[in-house]
């Protein structure tokens, strides 16, 4: 059972979080800096295309996976012109840049479709993965996957052991305290933004280069809303992000195995599976007195003064 | 007015560059294009629904004189449009209602599904067979019965375990399923998805898989045996020669098998044995005589209960709505 | 009075700046917003080792003006130089490096963040950060200029006072040589005020200029050296301390005409009891007991944070007190809510104008009928022309300027946006008024209309005053309560000296 | 920036808010008329053609205005939560609701007259998509749990929730197995009014628009809904019922989000499937927010917005253009448009 059930499933399980993960720290950090983004979706399946286009025409998996990061800071950079620049409204605005995102990706994917390009392969990394089950969960894995592994520990550095982090965290709590200490705080957002844009990016990437390697339409499969739901998921926190981001994988990965062991469950039934334990969670995490800490100003675009 | 030409239309449920269903609908159509007196549009991505209904009946406002609809929802939109234009020809794909000026097609897929079976069945070692299909609809259900059988008449041994996805398109998930179907156990996939994520998936345990809707050698070279494929272009041919020629009647069901080519199995690869690639043809020929009928019987269901008795077959409405699984098969058809 | 002697010692005078060049110097500001003409042509110079108090009506355009000089706006004509350089700002950051601090009539603090993250935001000094050090760093800041605090402790957590010596501390860290203070002691108490003064005074010997902007006119004779006075966006005087006479003189060229600065206290009859406290425990607030009657005013005075808060909150209804603890109007305080009309019944001002007594994005007419809107309702349907026709009325009567029906509550001056409170609140005819402090921010003449409009209600209802403005309390209250810890201190009628006179004691808890 | 920087305005530019939707649009139609010329298509014949498609001719407008129907009646409903600021981005999910309740009520009683069943279907829908918005308001409420996320999930329970009813107890036995139910009685089908395209439902969309429109500006209700727009701690002060506020404007929210879907599953397939969940909850978002939650706003912009969609298919047909051209035009429009409402409340002025 453990061997034969457990195991595989939970190799399952860190692989299918993974791009979920890479999105929600994403929008973790754009949402640090205040800005919502409900386009990730978009950005995920823009970047999923480019990030195959340009390992397909150079060979080098490396180059799209940075290159998908990109597209997403592109993308996040539209959103930034409308509603940080503009004024706009930020529900709107990503809802609209998920439209953009999925219809030009289709558009100029089409030439793309049924072509495979370089991606990345599972490879085991010497020592650790001969730990006990351990290994052969987390250490049997891509290389994208390893890099999501740093991700989360890099990401809780910045927000709590530098100034730009500190600075970030500011401006989406209080932005006009933060310019009235000093700090840009329009600048302040837009790298956020940015920022949580390339994360977001290398998260469409890792559909295209690692988790299958290949261009789709649809590659994004209605993950990047997940994301947006996981972020109040993990209260903002990048920790939480990493349980509930393996936790909706993880789910997911079980349902599909309950059917390949032939249960008589219906499958509509299983596939709910995931979303309702979602909100489940989130009753537990309130009965236990756990609650959200929204950035204050999320949303809340800064008015020009004067 | 022989200069006239013949203005076709089709309605897609999905974008036709994926590579799937609609692609190979539109195979179709672009052979019809190339026919002098023919004359072709499309739309894609139509929800059925209300959008159908309109895009239907604007083919028919803008004096089109075929329309094709290939989804399923498309019939009752189609029937409706079709008693306001009756000069028009609707042509409804996968349905089973039909007007004066409207007939449906399909094709015998479940023929080619029982001739892959036969290669999955002789080439597994575990005789555990992965199948990821999207939605319990008898289209899928069928297809996944006769690759039972199929496999089963070599090899009793065999069992198909099937899961549902509840996509069409989502290749990561669809690349999931079967990987939880290799997990068990499985040594070879296939699938009934527009996506070849199933492929993928066996490629990268280097196990073997069969494709759909085209062939997929090229995604998974190193794991691709057969396809289980479409060809639309005879019947649409003959449509639009019909409907040019003044011949065309309505109120038919045309359902094409592999004697006419509208489905097939893609050119074996090297990796399947000889012995395996003279038993399918052989198979095949039977099946093109009409020598061989898939759903004859006896034909078990999954409680191991005789269904089909010996010397009867199914007949075809009952086929076209077929919901249960035959013997051989794991999983549930909700 | 109030027990603190605020005149400026000997030892505190700065030396050793005079002729000194000016180390800012205002060249011609001019600011609009929109139509509104905030700052007209302003000139002022200031000088090193110096104190000048601003001082003016409600929108006068004091922190308009000082809101540039922070960086925070940019001025439509005029400019700003310093050391006799003419520099631009762009934003907060510039004048940060020009040496120019503020700390604003609102804080500006990052709530959820630490005392030392916001004393060191925008000033870490590295990109990476270490939290022991910063915080060690802010300590000794904080005991160097002798202001106590918790590095490491939430700025949520703190009460007014803390906050600004936060906010003091950023300006010291950032070693600002100009330190700007918009109304820093509308929320302290006496005592806290003290201190900040002799931190002023510290940082005037140090060489540094401080602008420092108040309505207390009594703070401004004693700390300020020269006094300039806006009025409507234009400076209308500037005059050394010295040639100030007395608090009369000031108001006098404040307001251009006499201010009495007393307000007539007729006698009025005492009526029934429209509210009693009985032995009231829990919320923080150890057995309390209060009444008040049709008639009097009571006024509560202490230390910000003593329990005023929480008692208000229960008898105002937004928060739930322990069962058969208060009663209004004879009645328990469920039964009291459950029952309670529109009119005739209880007004509650509360401290926070904007976004508790109003909807800052609604109307004028909409915020009237944000608690009277029972009584224009017949049926299910809402009256608005008629209400529209009331709010027109009112904003006649107590002269709230802009006069416009549709100008937004945001888009007031607290002084205006209290008037219309007031005007909504009376209108309601109570028979209970809770004002929490209600003169807060004002300018004199609004104080001084505030407070008859308070006296003249006293006969249609009791009055329970929260003050932390002594002068307040003795200026309109019947009866004084002093609030230490949750707990009640002392109750004397006014009247009463002695207890006045010791009245600094009781609130820092000491019974003698 | 540029030496040009925004000024607030005093009041707002309210009527030149259709000057920035034609000047949006004109912009994005451009980039949109450029993308045509790269792939080899006359831009101009182009636009003619979407034109065409959306206005036309008379059954293009009447297409449109059907297609709007469902979209306006979810905007109307997401509008209602969000001047509370109860962010429900759960139509689509109370969508699915209404319609498996309209179903309900027409299967189960397929011989009742139409006048009673058809209010009954309307009373289903209404009481099945508010109670689906009833748990995340109540979950809020008593629990603090983000509506967000709670709507957003429980659009996907509800969707499968759908396919579970139709794949299984629901399925018509007459259907050949596929996923529908049987065809509902004639009782039970919304008419077509007159022999237009048009059905009966358009009749909801302007009651319901009217009605909510007097209910927000003249009853007491919304006018409390629109206080408790304005934050806590206001209507704290105020004494509003601001649970039962909250629980009533989600209800009505997933009430008319359920009426959308009773309409569509009643009039336009006349039967519950599992095709008829196509995003307009998520359409009408955007329509909400763009028309500013104004009810007349959001027929005006549901109406564009389907006009739009229905042009596509015209450009589509006629020049072969991909599907995805028309999101990429949809979102292109949307931003621009979004950017520009910027001039309503600002003037761009020069720096001094
Ligand atoms: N951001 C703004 N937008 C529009 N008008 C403003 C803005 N800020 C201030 N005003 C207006 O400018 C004028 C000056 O305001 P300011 O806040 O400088 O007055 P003040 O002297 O500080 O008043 P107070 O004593 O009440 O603090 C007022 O009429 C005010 O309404
Ligand atoms: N204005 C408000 N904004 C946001 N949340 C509020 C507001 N008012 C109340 N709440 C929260 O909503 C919840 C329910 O409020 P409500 O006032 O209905 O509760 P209640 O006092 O128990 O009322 P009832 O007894 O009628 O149910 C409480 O948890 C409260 O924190
Ligand atoms: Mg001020
Ligand atoms: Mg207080």
């Amino acid at each position: 059972m453990l061997e034969s059930f457990i195991v595989p499933l939970l190799a399952a399980t860190v692989q299918s979080g993974t791009p979920i993960l890479y999105a929600t720290l994403g929008e973790i950090l754009t949402e640090k800096g205040g800005v919502l983004n409900l386009g990730v979706e978009g950005m995920m399946s823009m970047a999923a295309f480019v990030a195959f286009v340009a390992s397909y025409a150079t060979g080098n998996p490396w180059i799209g996976f940075i290159c998908g990061g990109l597209a997403g800071t592109i993308m996040a950079m539209l959103h930034g012109f409308v509603c940080i620049t503009c004024l706009g409204n930020q529900v709107v605005s990503g809802l609209a840049l998920t439209i953009l995102g999925t219809g030009l990706c289709h558009f100029l994917g089409t030439p793309y479709i049924g072509m495979s390009g370089a991606g990345f392969d599972k490879f085991t990394i010497p020592l650790l993965s001969s730990i006990p089950y351990i290994g052969d969960i987390f250490f049997k894995q891509d290389a994208l996957v390893y890099v999501s592994y740093l991700i989360p520990f890099l990401f809780m550095f910045f927000i709590n052991r530098t100034s730009l982090g500190l600075a970030i965290t500011a401006v989406g709590e209080n932005p006009a305290a933060a310019a009235a200490a000093g700090l840009k705080a329009l600048k302040l957002r837009w790298t956020a933004l940015l920022g949580g844009g390339f994360l977001i990016g290398l998260g469409g990437a890792y559909l295209s280069l690692a988790y299958t390697h290949l261009w789709a339409n649809g590659l994004s499969g209605g993950r990047g809303w997940i994301a947006v739901a996981l972020v109040i998921f993990a209260f903002w926190r990048p920790g939480r992000a990493v349980f509930g981001a393996y936790l909706f994988g993880g789910v997911m990965a079980f349902q599909l195995r309950l059917q390949a062991v032939g249960t008589n469950i219906p499958s509509s039934l299983l596939l709910m599976l995931p979303y309702a334990l979602t909100i489940l969670v989130l009753i537990f995490s309130a009965l236990r007195g756990h609650g959200g800490n929204a950035p204050a100003h999320l949303g809340v675009n800064i008015e020009p003064e004067g | 007015d022989a200069k006239k030409k013949v203005k076709v239309g089709f309605v897609y449920i999905s974008p036709v560059a994926d590579a799937g269903y609609s692609y190979a609908q539109d195979q179709g159509r672009l052979a019809i294009d190339k026919l002098p007196y023919v004359e072709t549009s499309f739309v894609e991505s139509v929800p059925e629904g209300t959008d159908s209904e309109r895009v239907v009946l604007n083919f028919a406002r803008k004096g089109y004189d075929v329309i094709f609809g290939t989804s399923f929802g498309y019939m009752d939109p189609m029937v409706k449009v079709s008693k306001k234009f009756p000069k028009v020809a609707f042509m409804h794909c996968s349905g089973f209602k039909t007007t004066p000026n409207m007939s449906n097609y399909f094709g015998r897929m479940y023929q080619a599904r029982y001739l892959t079976g036969i290669v999955a069945a002789m080439m597994t070692k575990s005789n555990i067979i992965g199948y990821v299909a999207a939605f319990p609809i008898p289209e899928v259900i069928r297809g996944i019965n006769a690759f039972t059988l199929g496999a089963r008449s070599v090899n009793p041994e065999a069992t198909v375990r099937v899961v549902w996805t509840k996509t069409w398109y989502d290749p990561a998930l669809e690349k999931d399923a079967a990987i939880s179907l290799l997990d068990m156990g499985a040594d070879i996939i296939t699938q009934h998805q527009d996506s070849p994520g199933p492929q993928e998936a066996a490629q990268e345990r280097g196990k073997y898989s069969i494709g759909y809707n085209s062939d997929m050698s090229k995604l998974a070279p190193k794991s691709h045996l057969t396809a289980a494929i479409w060809n639309w272009t005879p019947l649409f041919t003959q449509v639009v020669e019909q409907v040019r020629d003044g011949k065309w009647k309505g109120g038919e069901s045309m359902w094409w098998g592999m004697d006419k080519g509208v489905v097939d199995i893609a050119p074996f690869s090297s990796l399947v044995p000889k012995n395996v690639q003279d038993k399918v043809n052989a198979v095949k020929a039977e099946i093109v005589a009409d020598k061989l009928i898939v759903f004859a019987g006896p034909i078990k269901d999954q409680s191991g209960k005789v269904v089909v008795p010996a010397g009867q077959t199914i007949d075809d409405s009952k086929l076209l709505g077929m919901t249960w699984f035959v013997e051989g098969v794991v999983g549930n058809t909700e | 009075m109030n027990g603190q002697d605020l005149t400026r010692p000997e030892s505190q005078k700065a030396t050793g700046f005079a002729g000194a060049p000016p180390l800012i110097s205002l060249k011609g500001i001019t600011k609009r917003f929109g139509k509104v003409v905030a700052n007209n042509n302003i000139s002022l110079d200031l000088y090193p080792g110096r104190i000048k108090a601003l001082l003016g009506e409600n929108g006068a355009g004091k922190s308009t003006l000082m809101s540039m000089l922070a960086g925070r706006f940019k001025p439509d004509e005029g400019y700003i130089e310093v050391d006799g350089v003419r520099a631009d700002f762009n934003s907060s950051k510039d004048a940060i490096k020009a040496g120019i601090g503020m700390v604003y009539q609102h804080f500006m603090l990052v709530e959820t963040m630490t005392v030392a993250e916001n004393v060191l935001l925008g000033q870490e000094g590295s990109f990476f950060i270490n939290r022991r050090e910063m915080n060690e760093r802010v300590r000794k800041l904080a005991s160097d200029y002798e202001l106590e605090i918790d590095p490491a402790a939430r700025i949520s957590d703190l009460s007014m006072g803390e906050k600004q010596r936060v906010e003091i501390l950023k300006l010291l860290y950032r070693e600002s040589r100009v330190l700007i203070f918009d109304e820093p002691t509308a929320v302290l108490t006496p005592r806290e005020a003290f201190r900040l003064f002799e931190a002023l005074w510290a940082m005037t010997r140090l060489g540094k200029s401080v602008v420092f902007i108040s309505h207390k006119l009594e703070e401004v004779l004693a700390i300020a050296d020269e006094v300039a006075i806006l009025r409507r966006g234009k400076i209308d005087a500037e005059v050394p301390r010295d040639k100030i006479l007395s608090k009369a003189d000031l108001a006098c060229r404040m307001v251009g005409k006499e201010v009495l600065l007393e307000v007539d206290k007729e006698e009025v009859e005492i009526g029934e009891r429209v509210l009693e406290v009985k032995n009231m425990t829990g919320m923080g607030l150890r057995g309390i007991n209060l009444d008040v009657h049709k008639g009097e005013i009571v006024a509560i005075v202490g230390v910000a944070g003593n329990g005023q808060q929480e008692l208000v909150e229960g008898v105002s209804g937004l928060r739930k007190p322990p069962e058969d603890t208060i009663f209004i109007m004879n009645k328990p305080w469920r039964k009291f809510f459950a029952e309670m009309t529109w009119n005739h019944s209880m007004s509650y001002i509360p401290e926070d104008r904007l976004d508790l007594a109003t909807a800052r994005n609604l109307d004028l007419v909409d915020n009237l009928l944000l608690t009277t809107r029972q009584g224009f309702t017949t049926g299910s349907i809402l009256k608005r022309d008629k209400a529209a026709s009331i709010a027109a009325e009112l904003v006649k009567e107590y002269d709230v300027r802009p006069g416009r029906l549709q100008a937004l509550a945001w888009q007031l001056s607290g002084g205006n946006l209290q008037k219309m409170v007031l005007a909504r609140e009376l209108y309601r005819q109570p028979h209970l008024i809770v004002a929490e402090q209600p003169t807060q921010g004002l300018d004199i003449s609004a104080t001084e209309e505030v407070w008859n409009k308070l006296l003249e209600a006293r006969k249609m209802a009791g009055i329970l005053l929260v003050t932390g403005d002594l002068g307040e309390a003795v200026q309109l209250a019947d009866r004084i309560v002093v609030m230490y810890c949750g707990q009640i201190m002392d109750e004397f009628h006014v009247s009463d000296t002695d207890k006045l006179d010791n009245i600094g004691l009781l609130m820092a808890g000491v019974r003698e | 920036m540029l030496g040009y920087r925004l000024q607030k305005r005093d009041e707002p530019w309210n009527w030149g808010a259709p000057f920035i939707v034609v000047g949006a649009l004109v912009l994005s139609l451009g980039v949109s008329a450029l993308l045509l010329e790269l792939q080899g298509k006359s831009a101009v014949e182009g636009l003619l053609v979407l034109w065409q498609g959306s206005f036309g001719a008379s059954w293009a407008l009447e297409d449109a205005l059907l297609k709007s129907i469902p979209i306006f009646l979810c905007a109307l409903g997401v509008a209602t939560a969000f001047r509370m600021q109860v962010w429900n981005i759960g139509a689509e999910g109370q969508f699915a609701l209404g319609a498996i309740g309209a179903t309900w009520a027409a299967l189960t009683f397929p011989d009742l007259p139409g006048y009673l069943l058809m209010p009954l279907m309307f009373i289903m829908a209404a009481v099945c998509g508010g109670l689906w918005a009833f748990i995340p308001a109540i979950l809020r409420l008593r629990l603090k749990v983000n509506e967000i996320i709670s709507t957003l999930m429980l659009n996907y329970i509800a969707i499968l929730l759908l396919e579970y009813l139709v794949f299984g107890v629901w399925k018509d036995p007459k259907s050949f197995g596929f996923p529908i139910t049987p065809e509902f009685t004639s009782n039970a089908v919304i008419g077509q009014i007159g022999d237009t395209r048009l059905h009966w439902g358009f009749v909801v969309c302007v009651v319901s628009g009217i009605g909510m429109w007097a209910f927000m500006r003249f009853t007491r209700l919304g006018f409390e809904i629109k206080i408790a727009g304005e934050g806590e701690r206001v209507s704290m002060y105020s004494r509003l019922p601001y649970g039962k506020l909250t629980i009533l404007a989600m209800a009505v929210s997933g009430g008319l989000a359920g009426w959308a879907g009773c309409i569509e599953t009643s009039a336009v397939v006349n039967r519950l499937q599992p095709s008829i969940m196509v995003g307009y909850g998520y359409t009408a978002i955007v329509v909400a927010w763009l028309a500013r939650l104004e009810p007349l706003y959001i027929a005006v912009s549901a109406y564009l917005l389907a006009a739009l969609r229905v042009g596509v298919e015209n450009l589509q047909l006629e020049l072969q253009v991909p599907a995805a051209f028309g999101s990429i035009m949809e979102g292109l429009i949307l931003m621009s448009v979004l950017a520009g409402q910027m001039l309503v409340t600002y003037k761009i002025t020069r720096k001094k």
